[in-house]
């Protein structure tokens, strides 16, 4: 063993950049054994890219390594692999289950490292045709689950698993690997009951007794308080906190977590006339989108208002914009302008002139093979019958190229896109002029309610302010309502007058733009599931 | 009553057979024992054949439609030592050894392939099987003879190179199959070959218990996680190919020395899709299959592909609708299996906005 | 330059240039092999004007996601009803051709209705389970032609007088009815104008379609049905209409394509009639999801002069009848390739 | 690939090789062909009346200038004579063993000359088919090629 006065793991000054923009810049970290370090911070933190980066995942290689330094167990490691990971002892347990379903318990726990027994055919034909020693198999997955200290039938298949339970699985999948000393858990609690949560607790202090080291990251600032010994706050890629425990409290930490050295934010908006009357209301709205699930919204929109709608990823307030657009299962009413509007059917808000810039642009927001004309002009086009030419009176719509051609040159300079043509493929722009896109077809439905969905994420700054500058003009000049849905607070506070704040799959609580990033911050993590 | 509607469901085809069967049979008017003794035959030709379907469904590759790869290597070795004039027993065993490499080949060129169109497995499988349709007959009408010498012009064509239409197997015609068979009551058990699809059923059984099979059974249910567990994904399924095609190899010498000859341009595109229909017919699905499903399909399919002719000439009086009746039953058979699965695979998708709506207004209470 | 050339490769595709340069081979013995480079032009330009029409029939599908269009003998037999109940009912000559298409319509729309709701039910796994509705369709259709009670002597068999003959020669109906108009010879080289001009007029009107709002749309919910969803189209309605156009081409297109050949071919005839249209429009460079007019027309060109020269080239050359064997392989080849390409998934 | 293995592995060809020549031997099938006559020009002449008799089973009764053939598996057969020298002698019974050279398919024997103690060369020639092309299915030249298992219901599946 290297000498065991050092810290188990040091991570000194690590750089990462993806295309472009600055992901973290000089983290510092050091954990000895036994320690469970509670690590928070806002989306987009980078927290999540730090922990890719100590568990080697393919994905940082392919975008180009990490600047600094890590040192496990005394060594210099470079990880090339989850599998270097795994053997030098660092376990991962993801968000998304990584649990085959048909297997039982037992199966899923020791899956590719079953203990095996030798037989005749294996001998000639290989160790693959070893068959599995179900009874050691058993044992060794008993005093996993005994390691990890929550009771599960190690017999049931993962299918009829209650959540919870499947996440014990995979905890337990990782403590039975012998030579585990780091255990990273990515917000193992938000799919927990209560009672489940403590017993994860429970299980976490035990492991630390036992010498396991435990990274836990997640939003619920309580149970950092109750098992952690250290806690470190990620922001914009910086830690700006790191200290022990008892020396904070959850007051300090969403302050560090949220609060920006107050700048002065030019807030040009005048504020919401309380007024104005409600042009869209929405009552009791569910929404089934996987991962932003919308459990009970109920929210009003005034008349001509710019309308921020923040929260934490993952409480659901993608949900909304996709759930009332149709394109995902939804409940509940919406009443725009007095009449209301069946759900799940997109046609139905399209043709009541409401737009929708989806945040996932090149799945949803593009057509990836076609012009830059077509994926402006199309939806005008299906909606409104514009650039068309009425041929034999109407019964044939052609296509006007020339109007189509038109329309694209006009939000070419007007949004500044860089292309070669208005003939250019879609797929051929950067990311920044893919956004100017969707913008400019929404635009071109001239609409009078528009959902902006993420419309800055994963684009550089330039094309960031020049998007932001488009939807306060298309609200300040055309009066159009707009609803800007961004997981970055400080975006929100700089052009909306209100933001509501979702978390939880419900609204918690609406406040002017002007209001400090801490209320934001308390808003966002009060009803975090 | 919720899990009778779903039993229902789930075993659609079965029973709809079982109802058509129970239907024909009598209108056929066959004698209970002709039809056993019928029955036992076929169940005894295609068995094993049905169970090389299994190992591909296990590792998630959908149904094999290209096992006629390793019909063919079959047919390939029965004429090679049909030509070297071995007969009986020892011929049968030697068309199996030989049968291995070539199906190994095969079986590698077809895994590679479907590497190469996941999720498309079963339709580049069916394509599969036509391309190597064609090179297989390049191979019997124009390599054999020259280059590969054929002796003896009973089997070869009268222009001197390429294989007959039909190889006669009279020589060691049901050789396996009188070995050790006795008959009771006017119904022949071939106990011999009964004995070889048992020992194939142990082996598929066991084959789950191994190593391969455990990784096997779970790339078939989520490849990214196995991946992520550091299984091979590709080479498994390349392995679960190529001991399908060996097995679909034996399974096809199995099922000639049965027959008094066998047609060496098509007997191998038939049996694929009535091994695939048969397998259906028992009730299993394009992700999962067992034992079971075998025998049961094989039997239910087969007496009503007896049937079918008789009951189509009693109903119209045109022998013709019985046997377009029996091709149209195997591919609705086919048809319907395909359309509930993938049914199935959506429908998962979808009750999870029902369970919303109740949260919502449990809460409301 | 080079650069030039070099897109152009990639754009015509590898595999494609080896079928070309092997097509030019086999011209190139012609002369050698004692057979004149005329007739076997005359006899691509022929067979194109069968043929073409059912490779079109696969436009529409492919253009709006629904996969490789294997359902073909299905559309196929909606065009068989319309012809032998226009013979049934006592039309001869020009007029069964007319006939023919305006009885086969409201069947292939009906085929197709049925069809298209099938397929939208099950987006994702079209191509196996339309192979296997084609199947069933024929061979329900075998137990049809025997049991449907058609009379007239000309089709029924001759000695039991029940039940449709597998080939019906159409020598009195409307045989050569295209291909005879305004044929003529172009230094040697028969062309069917007839049956050209009547491809050319079905494929303007798909390209005009494609032009239209509606067809626009289809292109869209081909290349991005989420797009297209959120865009307020109603996808199943536009990929219900894809298939209801695939159904009526075909239909159409084996009527053309019996006039050309001389014989209603019924019974289990349909069943090879899939392949080949399949490799025919790959071979023109269509992909799974995107396909176009020009596609149709290379695909067609090269696969008929696969299929018509090797025989005529080889047999006489080494008196070996391959040809059969060389068309299961190339045809089968080509979409075995195109099924391999991966096709990048929107998302990605 | 260790040690081990590869010992098992060689084993198992080694197996696989010696079940294969053992098919090849007792698996070759050859044809005995058996001639009742004389041969001109040599004291050897016919027989009045042989019976066959193979596996304790009669095959035939073989009558002057007859021939009769049995076909079995291996490289020598027995089989039992019972031979009547002319019309008025008894049968006299006579078990005898006759080895086939491998490469032959067939082997033709003449009884009056074995029986009388010629040298083999005499009484064993070689069985050369005459090679008898039937014109009648001539027409296999074309293939049978049911692609779509259409006609799947011709031969009893």
């Amino acid at each position: 063993m290297a000498n065991n006065n050092a810290p188990l793991l040091e991570m000194k000054n690590i750089q990462k950049s993806f295309y472009g923009n600055q992901v973290l810049n000089d983290i510092n970290i050091t954990l000895n054994e036994g320690d469970v370090l509670g690590l928070c911070g806002e989306n987009g933190a980078g927290k999540t890219t730090l922990m890719k980066i100590l568990f080697g995942m393919e994905e940082i290689a392919e975008t180009g390594g990490y600047g600094g330094e890590i040192c496990f167990n005394g060594e210099k490691v470079d990880f090339k692999s989850p599998f270097d990971a795994l053997n030098a002892g660092i376990g991962m347990v993801h968000q998304e289950f990584s649990l085959i379903p048909g297997f039982t318990a037992t199966e899923n726990i020791l899956l590719n490292r079953e203990p095996l027994k030798r037989n005749v055919i294996s001998e000639v034909f290989g160790d693959r045709l070893n068959t599995l020693n179900y009874n050691e198999m058993t044992g060794r997955a008993e005093n996993a689950i005994e390691k990890m200290g929550f009771k599960i039938d190690p017999k049931m298949v993962i299918a009829d698993m209650p959540v919870g339970h499947k996440q014990f699985t995979e905890i337990a999948r990782e403590l039975s690997k012998e030579n585990l000393r780091l255990l990273i858990l990515d917000e193992p609690t938000a799919v927990l009951t209560e009672s489940e949560a403590d017993a994860l607790l429970q299980s976490i202090k035990s492991m630390s007794e036992r010498g396991v080291a435990v990274i836990f990251v997640t939003h619920r600032l309580e149970e950092i308080m109750t098992v952690c010994n250290k806690v470190v706050v990620m922001r914009d890629g910086l830690v700006v906190m790191d200290t022990r425990a008892e020396d904070t409290d959850v007051k300090k930490i969403t302050k560090a977590m949220v609060g920006r050295d107050v700048e002065s934010v030019d807030n040009k908006s005048v504020g919401t006339d309380e007024t104005a009357e409600t042009i869209m209301s929405i009552k009791n709205l569910w929404v089934d989108m996987p991962g932003e699930t919308v459990r009970n919204v109920s929210l009003d929109v005034k008349k001509g208002e710019i309308l921020g709608i923040g929260g934490l990823a993952g409480q659901g307030k993608l949900g909304v914009p996709n759930g009332i657009m149709g394109l995902y299962e939804a409940g509940g009413t919406v009443v725009f302008k007095g009449n209301e509007i069946p759900l799940n059917s997109p046609r139905k808000c399209l043709d009541s002139n409401i737009a929708f810039v989806s945040e996932d642009r090149r799945g949803v927001g593009l057509l990836l093979d076609e012009t830059l004309e077509w994926n402006i002009a199309f939806p005008a086009m299906q909606i409104q019958n514009k650039f068309l030419k009425k041929l034999f009176g109407g019964l044939i719509k052609w296509r006007d190229e020339k109007a189509i051609k038109e329309v694209t040159d006009k939000y070419i300079d007007e949004l500044q896109i860089k292309c070669t043509s208005s003939k250019q493929k879609a797929k051929e722009l950067s990311g920044g002029n893919q956004q100017k896109i969707c913008l400019a077809k929404s635009f071109a439905l001239e609409p009078e309610f528009l959902f902006a969905s993420e419309p800055t994420r994963g684009i550089d700054v330039g094309a960031k302010s020049l998007v932001l500058e488009a939807l306060r003009k298309l609200n300040k000049e055309k009066g159009v309502t707009v609803v800007v849905i961004s997981s970055e607070l400080e975006e929100l506070r700089g052009v909306c007058d209100r933001i509501a704040i979702v978390s939880g799959g419900e609204v918690a609580g609406i406040l002017p733009a002007s209001k400090s990033s801490e209320e934001f911050g308390q808003l966002m993590v009060s009803k975090v599931i | 009553m919720k899990n009778i509607i779903e039993f229902l469901k789930k075993n659609i085809v079965p029973i709809m057979f079982i109802i058509i069967c129970s239907i024909c049979v009598p209108i056929s008017g066959f004698s209970v024992t002709y039809m056993i003794n019928e029955v036992m035959t076929r169940l005894t030709r295609n068995a094993f054949l049905i169970l090389s379907l299994l190992i591909p469904i296990m590792a998630g590759m959908g149904l094999n439609f290209g096992m006629t790869l390793g019909a063919m290597a079959g047919e390939i070795a029965i004429v090679l030592v049909s030509d070297w004039q071995i007969w009986g027993i020892p011929a049968i065993v030697l068309a199996c050894i030989f049968s291995i490499p070539i199906s190994i080949l095969l079986g590698l060129f077809c895994g590679k392939m479907l590497n190469m169109a996941k999720s498309r497995e079963m339709v580049t499988s069916y394509i599969i099987s036509f391309f190597m349709n064609g090179i297989y007959m390049l191979l019997m009408l124009y390599a054999m003879g020259p280059i590969i010498p054929i002796k003896h012009t009973s089997i070869k064509l009268p222009r001197g190179y390429g294989i007959r239409n039909t190889v006669s197997m009279l020589n060691n015609r049901q050789c396996i199959d009188n070995a050790l068979a006795f008959s009771v009551g006017g119904v022949k058990i071939p106990v011999l070959t009964l004995l070889i699809i048992a020992a194939m059923c142990l082996f598929i059984i066991w084959f789950r218990k191994t190593k391969l099979g455990q990784d096997m059974r779970a790339v078939g249910q989520d490849m990214e996680v196995a991946r992520s567990a550091g299984i091979d994904v590709e080479k498994t399924r390349i392995i679960a190919m190529v001991i399908s095609t060996v097995m679909a190899g034996f399974g096809m010498v199995l099922y000639v020395q049965n027959l008094s000859s066998f047609s060496t341009y098509s007997s191998h595109s038939n049996v694929g899709m009535f091994a695939i229909a048969a397998l259906l017919v028992g009730g299993a699905s394009v992700d999962k299959a067992s034992i079971g499903n075998v025998f049961l399909g094989v039997i239910l399919f087969h007496t009503l592909f007896i049937v079918a002719p008789t009951v189509g000439t009693k109903i119209t009086g045109d022998s013709m609708v019985g046997e377009y009746f029996r091709v149209f039953i195997s591919y609705a058979v086919i048809t319907i299996a395909l359309i509930m699965y993938e049914i199935k695979k959506r429908q998962q998708k979808s009750n999870a906005g029902k369970l919303l709506a109740e949260a919502q207004n449990k809460e409301e209470q | 330059m080079k650069e030039r050339i070099k897109n152009i490769i990639a754009e015509f595709g590898i595999s494609r240039l080896i079928i070309v340069g092997f097509i030019l081979f086999m011209f190139a013995l012609a002369p050698v092999s004692g057979n004149k480079i005329s007739t076997l032009l005359s006899n691509v330009a022929n067979r194109f004007a069968w043929n073409g029409l059912l490779v079109l029939s696969m436009v529409p599908m492919i253009h709006s996601g629904c996969g490789l269009n294997f359902g073909l003998p299905l559309e196929i037999e909606a065009g068989l009803l319309g012809v032998t109940i226009a013979i049934e009912m006592g039309f001869t000559g020009n007029e069964a051709f007319l006939a023919a298409l305006t009885i086969a319509t409201p069947f292939a729309i009906l085929f197709g209705t049925l069809y298209g709701f099938l397929l939208n039910k099950i987006k994702g796994g079209e191509m196996m389970i339309a192979t296997y509705v084609g199947f069933s369709a024929v061979s329900l259709m075998c137990i049809g032609w025997v049991m449907l009670p058609f009379k007239n002597p000309v089709i029924v068999w001759g000695y039991t007088g029940k039940g449709l003959r597998t080939m019906i020669s159409i020598e009195n109906y409307y045989y050569e009815v295209l291909s005879g108009f305004l044929r003529f010879k172009l230094f040697g080289v028969t062309i069917p104008t007839g049956a050209i001009l009547f491809f050319a007029l079905i494929a303007f009107g798909i390209w005009a379609f494609l032009h239209t709002k509606t067809g626009t749309a289809m292109t869209a919910v081909g290349s991005n049905p989420t797009f297209a969803k959120a865009a307020g189209i109603n996808i199943d309605r536009i990929r219900m209409l894809s298939v209801i156009l695939s159904t009526w081409i075909a239909a159409i297109g084996i009527i053309n394509y019996q006039q050309g050949f001389g014989y209603v071919q019924l019974y289990t005839a349909p069943y090879s009639m899939a392949m080949p249209a399949v490799a025919a429009i790959l071979l023109g460079g269509a992909s799974v999801n995107k396909a176009s007019i020009s596609n149709v027309i290379i695909g067609t060109i090269l696969y008929q002069a696969i299929v018509t020269t090797t025989p005529n080239v080889i047999n006489s050359l080494i008196n070996l009848d391959i040809s059969d064997v060389i068309r299961i392989i190339v045809s089968n080849g080509v979409i075995l390739f195109a099924l391999t390409r991966k096709i990048e998934e929107p998302k990605k | 690939m260790n040690k081990r293995r590869l010992f098992f592995i060689a084993g198992t060809l080694l197996a696989v090789v010696a079940i294969c020549v053992l098919c090849f031997i007792i698996g070759r099938g050859h044809t005995l062909y058996l001639d009742n006559k004389s041969i001109e020009n040599t004291s050897y002449s016919s027989y009045n009346a042989i019976d066959l008799v193979y596996k304790g089973e009669k095959v035939t009764t073989l009558a002057a200038r007859e021939r009769s053939s049995i076909s079995f598996t291996g490289q020598s057969v027995t089989i039992t004579l019972g031979i009547k020298k002319s019309k008025s002698s008894s049968v006299e019974e006579k078990t005898v063993t006759f080895k086939v050279p491998y490469n032959m398919d067939g082997i033709v024997i003449n009884l009056p000359a074995y029986l009388d103690g010629a040298d083999e060369s005499v009484y064993m020639s070689e069985f050369v088919s005459m090679a008898i092309v039937d014109e009648t299915n001539v027409d296999d030249e074309v293939p049978v090629t049911d692609e779509f298992a259409i006609e799947g219901a011709e031969e009893e599946q």
